[in-house]
């Protein structure tokens, strides 16, 4: 019974992500294309709740939503006329490209029936957030440090470049 | 119990979408968001996998990063949006055509 | 200089006198939909329902419990803003419809729902009805991790009890800037607009510090889950002694007084409520809503208003733990007496300019708070 | 702890890099109300200080100790590594010595340039190194963001803007498409690590499924080395950005993406067969496709070469020729092949940015990127077109400079391994490639220059810069035997795991 109900909730999920996914890339306004955005990535991380990286989620939500998102809004709402509502984005060359994503479906959904991937459920992991702490001050800590590099250079670079620079003649 | 297929499933359709949106969309903004769906559909798969494959945390440790990796990328590209905005007024593909190859 | 210092003298007083009465008022005016009763009716129903649905009970009766006090609070808060408001000013504030005033926000509530509904004829439809909807859904989700007490048998009274509490808390609050810049890009108005975008900037910028300064707290307790951290501070001297807020003094003073100004910022309270402006805005990013809309922008802010006050008594001020052992009655005094603190400073303090909002946040909160985390871990460390 | 504690040993030329950036950002800072000259000079000898630090560490770890894993197996310290990271750090020397003298970037301040240039450095490090998929993805965007970065430096300039868009545009597809390879990999053999992936691979067959996403990752790696069809970004790119950018994307990121591609096929896709040979693992047979990749980069380069106009666009493609080139000592299967790409970078490195520097210190009196502008300056300036055609000579090939080395070792690798088809194909491309370079060496001989022409005036730096890089190429033949002693440690490649 329980069970049934979550996977209603799983499919139903799976519907609102692949739908509003779709309006992203179909849609004409690009603001409603940010919004639904949301829908997705909110889905994205209730896949992970069900998977049990619930850190993973949290992690979703907040930087995704918290933070992308923001910045993808601002992105679209002060690159444009601001009274303009019609952010209206056109498609180019709709028909080969909706062909090759479907070849690449096809391919896709091929290779996940055709390949044997050993599926076994090692269970819920429970509580997972202190597990990866522990990976990421531990086997993983050069690619920890190397994002935190990677974070200070974005951060910078992106500054540098909006920041209005005035000694360029 | 939802089997791994079904995750792998969602993952394929939304990365075929993501590509769908790359191919097609004019707007820079666009092409990012379809992007971040690229990025969200290997994470699905990263996460799955970690969980049905490998039995361990590596999987949940490298979407984290991928998570890290795609907002500084976002960051960075609408810092150019912004930039190249402000010289040109547009964020059209197309229209950048100063550089046609 | 006399009048001056009279002035302020009174400014300082007013509310100060107010807080006793307030509180007892706010407190019986809680107790009805407390999940207090909750707990007990859940107790009670433990003998009818098989031990089965027992949690889901507790769930579904906690869930109502905090979704009435949510739907009531606007209403009573609004009343008490007028009524500190009123006292800070030298006036007695609402006194006509009932006792002192106090059904006056039913009488204004009821006229807000036969308010036409006005849809500005340019607008963006789907955006300007989803974003009051998107603030409640908001508001209203993070108080899901909001825990209120512990059972004796070690139940934690909420109406979910993640274990990644306070990292839910910060995604979710995140969500409020989406829709802020929904409703603003929705009215299809500048000044909307304008009041959308800088309330954006100022909640994603402020939730920078928010998110650190949660992170000094879980650094010294050790975990993320909200219960722990509150049981982390039970006892001490006068059962308050442990409260994190005394610990490593005055460290984590510092780190409440930040959090605070924080949660202050990012629910876009004065002095930081820039986004809406008046003088400046007209209303900001609710400048174009009327009705029930207009209504639900209220209910979002006067929810966050709530919900910042009860996370940094639970993080900082012990929660439901402190002098008279565990008692849910003790978090909700601590919770309503921030909001009251919050509304005393509201009719205190001037607005500061929008470009010393983002001064203070990224010169002064994030420096501070990085080295109180910075400080706390490694004072931890070596302990 | 005590495995990272022990892995810093080996991470010097790392650690210096990154203590130069933290000092460069830190002095940046303090500089900003000096005059723009001392405090770009300032910056410009801490990060100078920093590379020649990191080149000296790294020469001298350089086959020095047992080729070894560092923390907990993410990077493997091998003679791969060793190799690649003295190169990496001349390519930024020469690169910051460039952008001194470069007359795009005069009047900018250069603090977050070099702190951009510091930080891809170590990345290309990290990048030659990695031995585990999550090191692979995060080293390679930590090169490309730093990169989108680099190239949209000038923010107020047109050019240098779109250029950027479009790289990170493409950028982020083709990572976006490595990533969702990387994750279908993961899944096929649960671990993340090379060396686990290879012994997962040896024990199934996945056949054409392992094919697909060994496609999806070469999207990845081929967009680093700008081979074709993944190479879109690569002429606009180079035209927008500032010229010593440009330089170093035809030098630096291309050799991290050559040390990926080997690390990752020869490594994680193959085992050993004895005698420095390898055997591809898990029925995907890959060399095929690095082989159709080299075909269709080779002769795409070589061929839209010859249509170009603009200097930068002209060396972009020939880039692109070369990538294909590289590549195809990629499809030979054996130890042979590592040594070809490691002696040809080396080479390629020193004849490559020597044509940027010529065609930067030109830029500053001509103030063109155009072909035409060239017309007549042996009269202007003949030592400047010597050093032009020295590199270009050397660009194609011929026998007494040092591209001729290179390419000897690409062909003579191709042919040991059998590919006798694919070495004809590449003698054909050289001979289209050497086309449009004596196109440039005409116009700059032959062609009679209109209007004035203002003589070129030589620093004290362009004339060092200058002898450092024509020196290797025309002594190139002297280092027959010293190469050989540095490609021989390439071979401890397949020693780990």
């Amino acid at each position: 019974m329980e069970s049934m109900a979550s996977a209603a909730i799983f499919y139903g999920v799976a519907a609102l992500v692949l739908g509003s996914a779709l309006y992203v890339v179909v849609g004409r306004n690009l603001v409603h294309s940010a919004f639904a955005l949301v829908a997705a990535f909110f889905g994205v991380a209730v896949f992970y709740v069900y998977l049990g990286a619930d850190f993973l989620a949290g992690a979703q939500v907040l930087i995704y939503v918290g933070g992308i998102l923001t910045l993808l809004l601002f992105g679209v709402m002060l690159t444009n006329r601001i009274y303009n509502l019609n952010l209206r984005s056109g498609a180019i060359q709709v028909v080969p490209g909706a062909l090759s994503a479907g070849l690449v479906f096809a391919l896709l959904v091929w290779i996940i029936q055709s390949v044997d991937w050993g599926a076994m459920d090692a269970g819920d992991p429970g509580p997972t957030s202190e597990s990866i702490g522990r990976l990421l001050v531990g086997d993983y800590l050069l690619p920890f440090e190397i994002a935190s590099v990677l974070l200070l250079i974005a951060l910078m670079g992106a500054a540098m470049l909006v920041r209005r620079r005035g000694s360029r003649s | 119990m939802i089997p791994l297929e079904h995750y792998l499933y969602i993952s394929a359709a939304l990365f075929s979408l993501g590509v769908f949106g790359v191919l097609t969309r004019r707007n820079a903004v666009n092409v990012l968001m379809s992007i971040e769906l690229i990025f969200n559909s290997a994470n699905i798969n990263l996460v799955a996998f970690s969980r049905f494959v490998e039995g361990a945390l590596g999987g949940q440790v490298f979407a984290l990063l991928v998570i890290v990796i795609a907002a500084c990328e976002a960051a960075v590209a609408l810092a150019i949006v912004m930039s190249l905005y402000r010289v040109v007024k547009h964020v059209n593909l197309d229209d950048a055509a100063e550089l046609k190859g | 200089m006399i009048t001056r210092f009279r002035q302020i003298e009174m400014r300082l007083m007013g509310p100060l006198t107010m807080i006793p009465i307030v509180l007892c008022l706010v407190v019986l005016g809680t107790i009805a939909a407390l999940p207090v009763v909750a707990t007990i009716l859940s107790e009670l129903v433990a003998d009818f329902v098989p031990p089965a649905l027992q949690h889901l009970t507790i769930v579904v009766l906690g869930t109502a419990g905090f979704v009435g006090i949510l739907a009531l609070n606007p209403i009573y808060s609004i009343w008490l803003e007028r009524k500190v408001a009123a006292h800070v000013q030298d006036r007695l504030g609402p006194m006509r419809v009932g006792w002192h005033g106090l059904l006056q926000s039913f009488a204004d509530g009821v006229k807000l729902l036969f308010k036409e509904d006005l849809v500005p004829r340019d607008a963006d439809r789907v955006l300007f009805g989803a974003a009051p909807m998107l603030a409640v859904a908001s508001a209203f989700a993070a108080f899901a991790i909001v825990p209120w007490g512990v059972r004796e048998d070690g139940t934690v009274l909420a109406v979910a009890n993640l274990n990644i509490g306070v990292l839910y808390f910060i995604a979710i609050t995140s969500l409020g800037a989406l829709s802020v810049l929904m409703a603003g890009w929705g009215s299809n108005n500048k000044y909307a607009l304008y009041g959308g975008m800088r309330a954006a900037a100022q909640m994603v910028s402020y939730e920078i510090p928010t998110a650190i300064l949660v992170l000094v707290v879980v650094a010294q307790v050790g975990s993320l889950s909200i219960p722990e951290i509150v049981n982390a501070q039970a006892g001490g001297i006068l059962g308050v002694g442990d409260w994190l807020i005394f610990q490593l003094f005055p460290l984590n003073l510092i780190a409440f007084v930040l959090f605070f100004i924080c949660g202050l910022a990012e629910t876009n309270r004065t002095p930081f409520d820039i986004p809406e402006a008046e003088s400046e805005l007209v209303a900001g990013f609710h400048t174009e809503y009327s009705g029930m809309r207009f209504a639900f922008f209220f209910l979002a802010e006067y929810g966050n208003m709530l919900l910042v006050s009860m996370l940094a008594a639970l993080l900082f001020l012990g929660g439901w733990v402190g002098p008279f052992g565990s008692n849910p009655l003790l978090f909700f005094v601590k919770g309503f007496g921030l909001v009251v603190v919050q509304m005393w400073l509201r009719w205190t303090l001037p607005r500061l300019r929008v470009d010393q909002l983002m001064g203070i946040c990224w010169k002064y909160v994030i420096p501070i708070s990085f080295f109180l985390l910075v400080v706390t871990t490694v004072i931890k460390g070596l302990l | 702890m005590s495995d990272a504690v022990q892995s810093l040993s080996r991470f010097l030329p790392e650690l210096i890099l990154m203590g130069a950036l933290a000092v460069v950002i830190v002095a940046d800072l303090f500089t900003q109300r000096r005059p723009l000259k001392s405090s770009t000079d300032l910056l410009n000898g801490i990060a100078l200080v920093g590379l020649l630090g990191a080149l000296v560490t790294s020469w001298q770890a350089l086959g020095a100790g047992e080729a070894q894993p560092l923390f907990a197996s993410m990077l493997a310290d091998d003679g791969l590594l060793g190799v690649f990271r003295p190169i990496f750090c001349l390519t930024s020397i020469v690169v910051l010595l460039l952008g001194m003298r470069s007359k795009e970037l005069e009047g900018v301040r250069l603090g977050e340039m070099l702190a951009l240039l510091l930080t891809v450095t170590a990345a290309l490090m990290w990048m030659a190194g990695s031995v585990n998929l999550v090191m692979i993805y995060l080293s390679l965007e930590t090169v490309s963001v730093a990169s989108y970065l680099m190239v949209g430096y000038l923010s107020s300039d047109r050019l240098s803007n779109e250029a950027s868009l479009k790289y990170i545009l493409f950028g982020a597809v083709s990572t976006g498409a490595m990533l969702f390879g990387l994750s279908l990999l993961y899944g096929m053999t649960g671990t993340l690590d090379l060396y686990g992936v290879r012994a997962a691979l040896a024990e199934g067959a996945f056949g054409p499924g392992l094919l697909f996403v060994l496609i999806l990752i070469a999207a990845g790696i081929g967009f680093k080395i700008a081979a074709a069809p993944f190479h879109f970004w690569c002429p606009d790119v180079y035209t927008g950005a500032p010229t010593p950018v440009t330089a170093f994307l035809s030098v630096g990121p291309k050799a991290a993406g050559f040390a990926v591609l080997i690390r990752f096929f020869y490594l994680g896709m193959a085992e050993p067969a004895g005698g420095g040979a390898i055997a591809p693992v898990g029925g995907a047979d890959w060399q095929m496709l690095l082989m159709m990749l080299a075909v269709i980069t080779m002769t795409l380069g070589n061929v839209a070469a010859l249509l170009q106009t603009n200097v930068k666009r002209l060396l972009a493609y020939s880039s692109i020729a070369h990538a294909g080139t590289m590549l195809m000592a990629a499809c030979v299967l054996s130890v042979d092949g590592v040594q070809a790409i490691a002696a040809y970078l080396a080479i390629y490195l020193f004849m490559n940015l020597g044509a940027f520097a010529v065609v930067i210190l030109a830029h500053r009196v001509t103030g063109s990127f155009e072909i035409d502008s060239y017309a007549g300056f042996w009269k202007r300036s003949p030592l400047l077109t010597v050093a032009m055609g020295i590199f270009l000579f050397s660009l194609m090939g011929i026998p007494p400079f040092a591209g001729f080395l290179a390419k000897w070792y690409v062909f003579a690798a191709v042919i040991n391994a059998g590919l006798g088809w694919l070495a004809v194909i590449g003698v054909l491309n050289a001979a289209v490639a050497a086309f449009y370079y004596v196109k440039v060496l005409r116009v700059m001989v032959i062609d009679q220059e209109t209007g004035p022409t203002p003589a070129l005036a030589f620093s004290r730096l362009d004339l060092a810069l200058l002898v450092v890089l024509v020196v290797p190429n025309v002594l190139g033949l002297l280092f027959w035997g010293s190469l050989d002693r540095v490609t021989e440690v390439s071979q401890t490649l397949l020693e780990l795991g």
